[in-house]
């Protein structure tokens, strides 16, 4: 068995408004980020993982994703993963 | 006639909901423990507000692999009864697919508690058969993420088949899409909203407009 | 190092380092000294305010339960008690403020829970610099979803409480939370420990490495301190605490429990030391039981953890697989960590091994009392005012056109004050609605009011307090922290009949601060007595003060009022035209301490509070001065209100405080 | 200028409890992932910044991640820049 540190990024779909993306892109140009764009606020899953291959822990966390990570109507997921 | 009002670890209003139906609307109530699978003879199944599993992750991501949500779906697919989700319940539903579309987080995100004025769309539904189309009414929120968001092609549907029972009037409190605030499914048996009508079923907390949402629920199965 | 500096590490002044030696009979080891160290800090032994603390009236013919417990209890209507205290987390607040305030929230709801109670309120005190400092701006924005978000996912509907915005606040906010159960008089349990043998079992959460040293860093300056000491801060789960309450609740339904006590600040080091003391016996606790959360804690590290979300329970020998079968139900940790034993010591074991045994006695009461005399300032009053007037000041009378005709700008200006304008933007983000119960709510009037199902009577709540007053004179304004809440609470037509506070003060190691702190508490009781009011439980905070700032003397009070008859409440709005409008009580047109002179008459930024002016600290001209309450008006008053209450003559009712009576 | 798409990670610190992180571990086994460990749940925070190299872009968003996105209280972040 292999050992990887999976990290699994959801984020809102690009066409759902994110009132917190605004809100942080606000601040960042405040503070002088001037040239930012695009800004979009989502969330980290992070964990270790044993499993045989790599192959087979990403077929294994691209399900869980799919399933429950991320909620398909509003968010869309990527998987990385690293291995040990 | 028996319903049950399911408890999630972290539900907040299920005792509130389980006071509505036994004490003031007379109706066998039970609260059946989240583990439950065996759910044949219940005519109404209520899942109430709260934070089931601390809606860590997302409301109701995790409560959605619960025992007796499993069970749930089959309930619903035999057409065994009726099922209102509440606040914490609604998401569950949408997380489970048994309801359409998602809830994400309110629009000016922050956590939302007051009472809003909701417009009934549709009043020939169990939930809503005591009131008249168009009827204005209030009911408390609360909730941190109530903003109803589905893609085209579903509020396309909710529209045609009048799946769409309350909106939001007046003000839009969490950016919801066309002010959704409750719908049911195509089946007419699953009902999910995010205002709490158990929070203002009496005259000594409010106007009382949310004891006739729950009041047709009993009638239809009672019918 | 030596042992003495070791100790001094741990907050322990030479002295008290000397009469551990003395009670030992021996040099306390390492482990020894952190529980020396947690149980003798302020927070925990109310070493600096105990003498003084014991003028408050605690005695009354409802008083179940006064000052010593989790919590007080006042005996209600047919059986019914309420219990309700209020606790302070102002220090961990200021060092990171969402799960400051969070685990304060926490902390109080299980207080009310180890009596036995279910909760079914929440009020929060807050008091934050001025809104135009973007550090205060944070410390609201965190300290406001913390509580949100602890008391929203807990179910328990946060009713009402105040915020000022003061100078005074700025390095160091104040987050007090109160709360308040209800349960029948058979369910009544208490802190204790007792039955050579009986187990004591460690349920809730697992034990981390979570602020270690909560407890002394609340005694400690917060001087620059909060950027290099990290301590681990302290994270709440209120989804576990939820899970705590239903638990804990089933547990006390059973009549195996002997008695249980939440673990606050000092965690394992103070809390069965406490219930022992009250037992009258000793505790002996196995360290390889506790679960941990962390890899190789070491003993001292698991003693002082103050992890959130734990409990300790008392329980029959024989019974204790029911209660580790019940905390399990609900997904919590439930071990056996050790036991009642006849030998009044804490005797804490690892790996067969006693690696610390301390006298109960010793732990639990025998910090002495550190010698530090109250000196009033330069003369009888306090310092000077922070406004410069000439002659006492008639509201508008005196200020030329400003009086006349301004009356509607001032009253605007006013109203834009932070401290007087709507908080309605705070309280919508608190659940006040949940639980069904909240009949008065945040926003709609001096005190909120709660139902109970099936019963006639109803309960109004009330917190709140204005340090101002008591900067300018601490006698006073501890005679108005009390009649405030006395007034808040017959505006919605209740009886009041039980008090709690949290006193928040700066160091008590300078004499002024503890000269102000025996005045207000002075002020307080001369108050209580009068009004025939007991308190049954509270929470003193020292240390609230920076290298540039010292808070103003904040007393707080909560108090809680019995309305016999719900349908005789008392709404505050008018009513009906033409109803007649009176105004009670005695009028003297004095604006000492008042929002118009901070908002209207803007004068230099507050000077540091007993600040030095030329060699003898000078009295103010009058502009600040307090016109003193009439207390036996006060008893009149109160009772002439409850007779009219009785009478259903009121439409409606409302307190004339901060903005006096334009605001009102 | 050059446009890069930023990445900053934020998660909690190790030692601090994480209440969520272990909520989603305990449903990511109770999803068949058994060989999970250590999952902790953070913040994503996503944008499209034009600066004139890497090294001064990277700089520059380090600065006000330490200030603003994280809170170094209780957080820990991690900054990556991908050249468009």
């Amino acid at each position: 068995m292999k050992e990887f540190v999976v990290r699994v990024l959801v984020e809102p779909k690009p066409e759902l408004l994110d009132p917190q993306g605004q809100a942080v892109e606000r601040a960042l140009k405040e503070l002088g980020l001037t040239t930012v764009s695009q800004t979009r606020v989502g969330k980290l899953i992070k964990f270790k993982l044993k499993a045989v291959s790599a192959q087979h822990a990403r077929e294994r966390v691209t399900e869980i994703a799919q399933k429950f990570l991320a909620n398909p109507v509003i968010e869309r997921y990527s998987v990385e993963l690293e291995e040990l | 006639m028996r319903a049950a009002v399911v408890v999630f670890p972290g539900s907040n209003c299920d005792l509130d909901t389980h006071y509505v139906l036994k004490d003031l609307l007379r109706i066998e109530t039970e609260l059946l423990w989240y583990r439950e699978t065996d759910l044949k003879d219940y005519d109404l199944i209520v899942l109430p507000g709260g934070f089931a599993y601390g809606d860590y992750l997302r409301a109701g991501a995790i409560a959605r692999f619960a025992p007796v949500v499993q069970a749930l779906v089959e309930y619903v697919e035999r057409g065994r009864g009726l099922v209102l989700g509440i606040c914490n319940g609604f998401q569950i539903l949408t997380e489970a697919g048994l309801l359409p579309g998602a809830l994400a987080p309110n629009l000016g995100r922050k956590f939302l508690c007051k009472t809003v004025k909701l417009r009934v769309e549709n009043a020939y539904t169990p939930l809503t058969r005591l009131c008249r189309e168009g009827e204005l009414i209030e009911l408390p929120i609360a909730h941190g993420e109530g903003r109803y968001v589905a893609p085209p092609e579903t509020l396309a549907k909710l529209k045609s088949n009048r799946q769409i029972l309350f909106t939001y009037h007046g003000e839009n409190p969490n950016g919801s899409l066309e002010s959704i605030a409750g719908i049911m499914d195509e089946t007419g048996t699953v009902f999910g909203m995010m205002p709490h009508p158990e929070r203002n079923c009496e005259r000594l907390l409010g106007t009382g407009d949310g004891l006739k949402l729950l009041q047709g629920m009993v009638e239809e199965v009672l019918a | 190092m030596t042992k003495l500096e070791l100790a001094q590490q741990h907050g322990l002044s030479p002295r008290e380092y000397e009469t551990i030696c003395a009670l030992l009979g021996r040099e306390p080891n390492e482990l020894e000294l952190g529980l020396f160290s947690l149980n003798w800090s302020e927070h925990c032994s109310y070493k600096s305010s105990k003498r003084f603390l014991k003028r408050l009236p605690t005695t009354g013919r409802r008083v179940l339960q006064g000052p010593g417990e989790n919590a007080g209890v006042l005996e209600l209507e047919n059986d019914w008690c309420v219990v309700f205290k209020v606790e302070s987390h102002n220090h961990p607040s200021a060092v990171e403020p969402f799960h400051g305030a969070a685990t304060g929230v926490g902390g109080i709801i299980r207080d009310i829970l180890s009596m036995g109670a279910r909760p079914i309120a929440l009020l929060d005190s807050l008091r934050f610099g001025e809104l135009s400092n973007p550090k205060a701006r944070n410390l609201l924005e965190g300290v406001v979803a913390g509580i949100a978000h602890y008391g929203n996912c807990i179910g328990v509907p946060t009713v009402g409480g105040d915020v000022y915005f003061e100078d005074a606040y700025t390095d160091n906010c104040l987050v007090n939370a109160m709360c308040v159960g209800l349960l029948k008089r058979s369910d009544l349990k208490r802190a204790v420990a007792q039955g050579v043998g009986n187990k004591i079992i460690l349920v809730g959460a697992r034990t981390g490495r979570d602020g270690i040293h909560g407890a002394t860093f609340a005694s400690e300056d917060l001087i620059g301190e909060a950027e290099e000491k990290r301590p681990n801060v302290q994270v709440g789960d209120p989804f576990t605490g939820k899970l705590l309450i239903e638990a804990t609740l089933e547990a006390c339904r059973q009549p195996e429990l002997i008695g249980l006590q939440d673990l606050g600040a000092g965690g394992l080091s103070t809390a069965p030391p406490e219930m022992a003391a009250r037992g009258g016996v000793g505790i002996v606790i196995d360290i390889e039981e506790i679960p941990l959360r962390a890899e190789k804690m070491t003993p001292y590290e698991i003693l002082l953890s103050e992890s959130q979300e734990r409990m300790v329970l008392c329980v029959r020998q024989g019974a204790e697989q029911k209660f580790l079968r019940i905390y399990r139900k609900w997904g919590l940790e439930a071990e056996v960590i050790g036991e009642v034993i006849a030998e009044k010591v804490y005797r804490i074991r690892h790996e067969g091994r006693t690696i610390a045994e301390v006298p109960i006695s010793a732990l639990v009461g025998g910090a002495p009392e550190p010698e530090l005399a109250p000196l009033p300032p330069g003369n009888p009053h306090p310092a000077p005012s922070p406004w410069k007037g000439e002659g006492s000041e008639r509201f508008g009378a005196r200020s030329g056109g400003e009086g006349r005709g301004g009356g509607l700008k001032q009253l605007i200006q006013l109203l834009r004050s932070p401290t007087i304008g709507s908080k309605r933007w705070i309280y919508q983000q608190y659940d006040h609605t949940v639980q069904t119960n909240t009949v008065i709510g945040p926003g709609a009037h001096d005190a909120a009011l709660l139902r109970v199902k099936g019963e006639r009577f109803a309960l109004a709540v009330t917190m709140g307090g204005n340090g101002r007053y008591c900067q300018l004179d601490p006698y006073e304004g501890g005679v108005r922290a009390v009649c405030e809440g006395v007034h808040n609470i017959v505006s919605v037509g209740a009886e009041p009949i039980g008090i709690t506070d949290c006193l928040n003060f700066a160091n008590p190691t300078d004499p002024q601060v503890l000269w102000s702190f025996e005045r207000v508490i002075a002020g307080m009781a001369e108050a209580a007595k009068a009004l025939e009011l007991p308190f049954v439980s509270g929470n003193v905070s020292f240390y609230n003060q920076s290298e540039t700032r010292r808070i103003y003397p904040t007393p707080v009070v909560g108090m809680v009022g019995l309305l016999k008859d719900i349908e005789q409440r008392v709404p505050m709005g008018f009513q009906r035209e033409g109803d007649r409008i009176y105004l009670v009580g005695k009028l003297s047109g004095r604006v000492g301490g008042s929002e118009y002179l901070r908002v209207l008459r803007p004068s230099p930024p507050t000077p540091l509070p007993f600040e030095r002016e030329k060699g003898a600290v000078r009295r103010g001209e009058g502009l600040d001065e307090l016109e003193p309450t009439d207390l036996e008006l006060e008893r009149r008053l109160l009772g002439a209100m409850l007779a009219l209450v009785q009478r259903r003559l009121l439409r409606s009712a409302h307190d004339v405080s901060e903005g006096g009576l334009l605001v009102a």
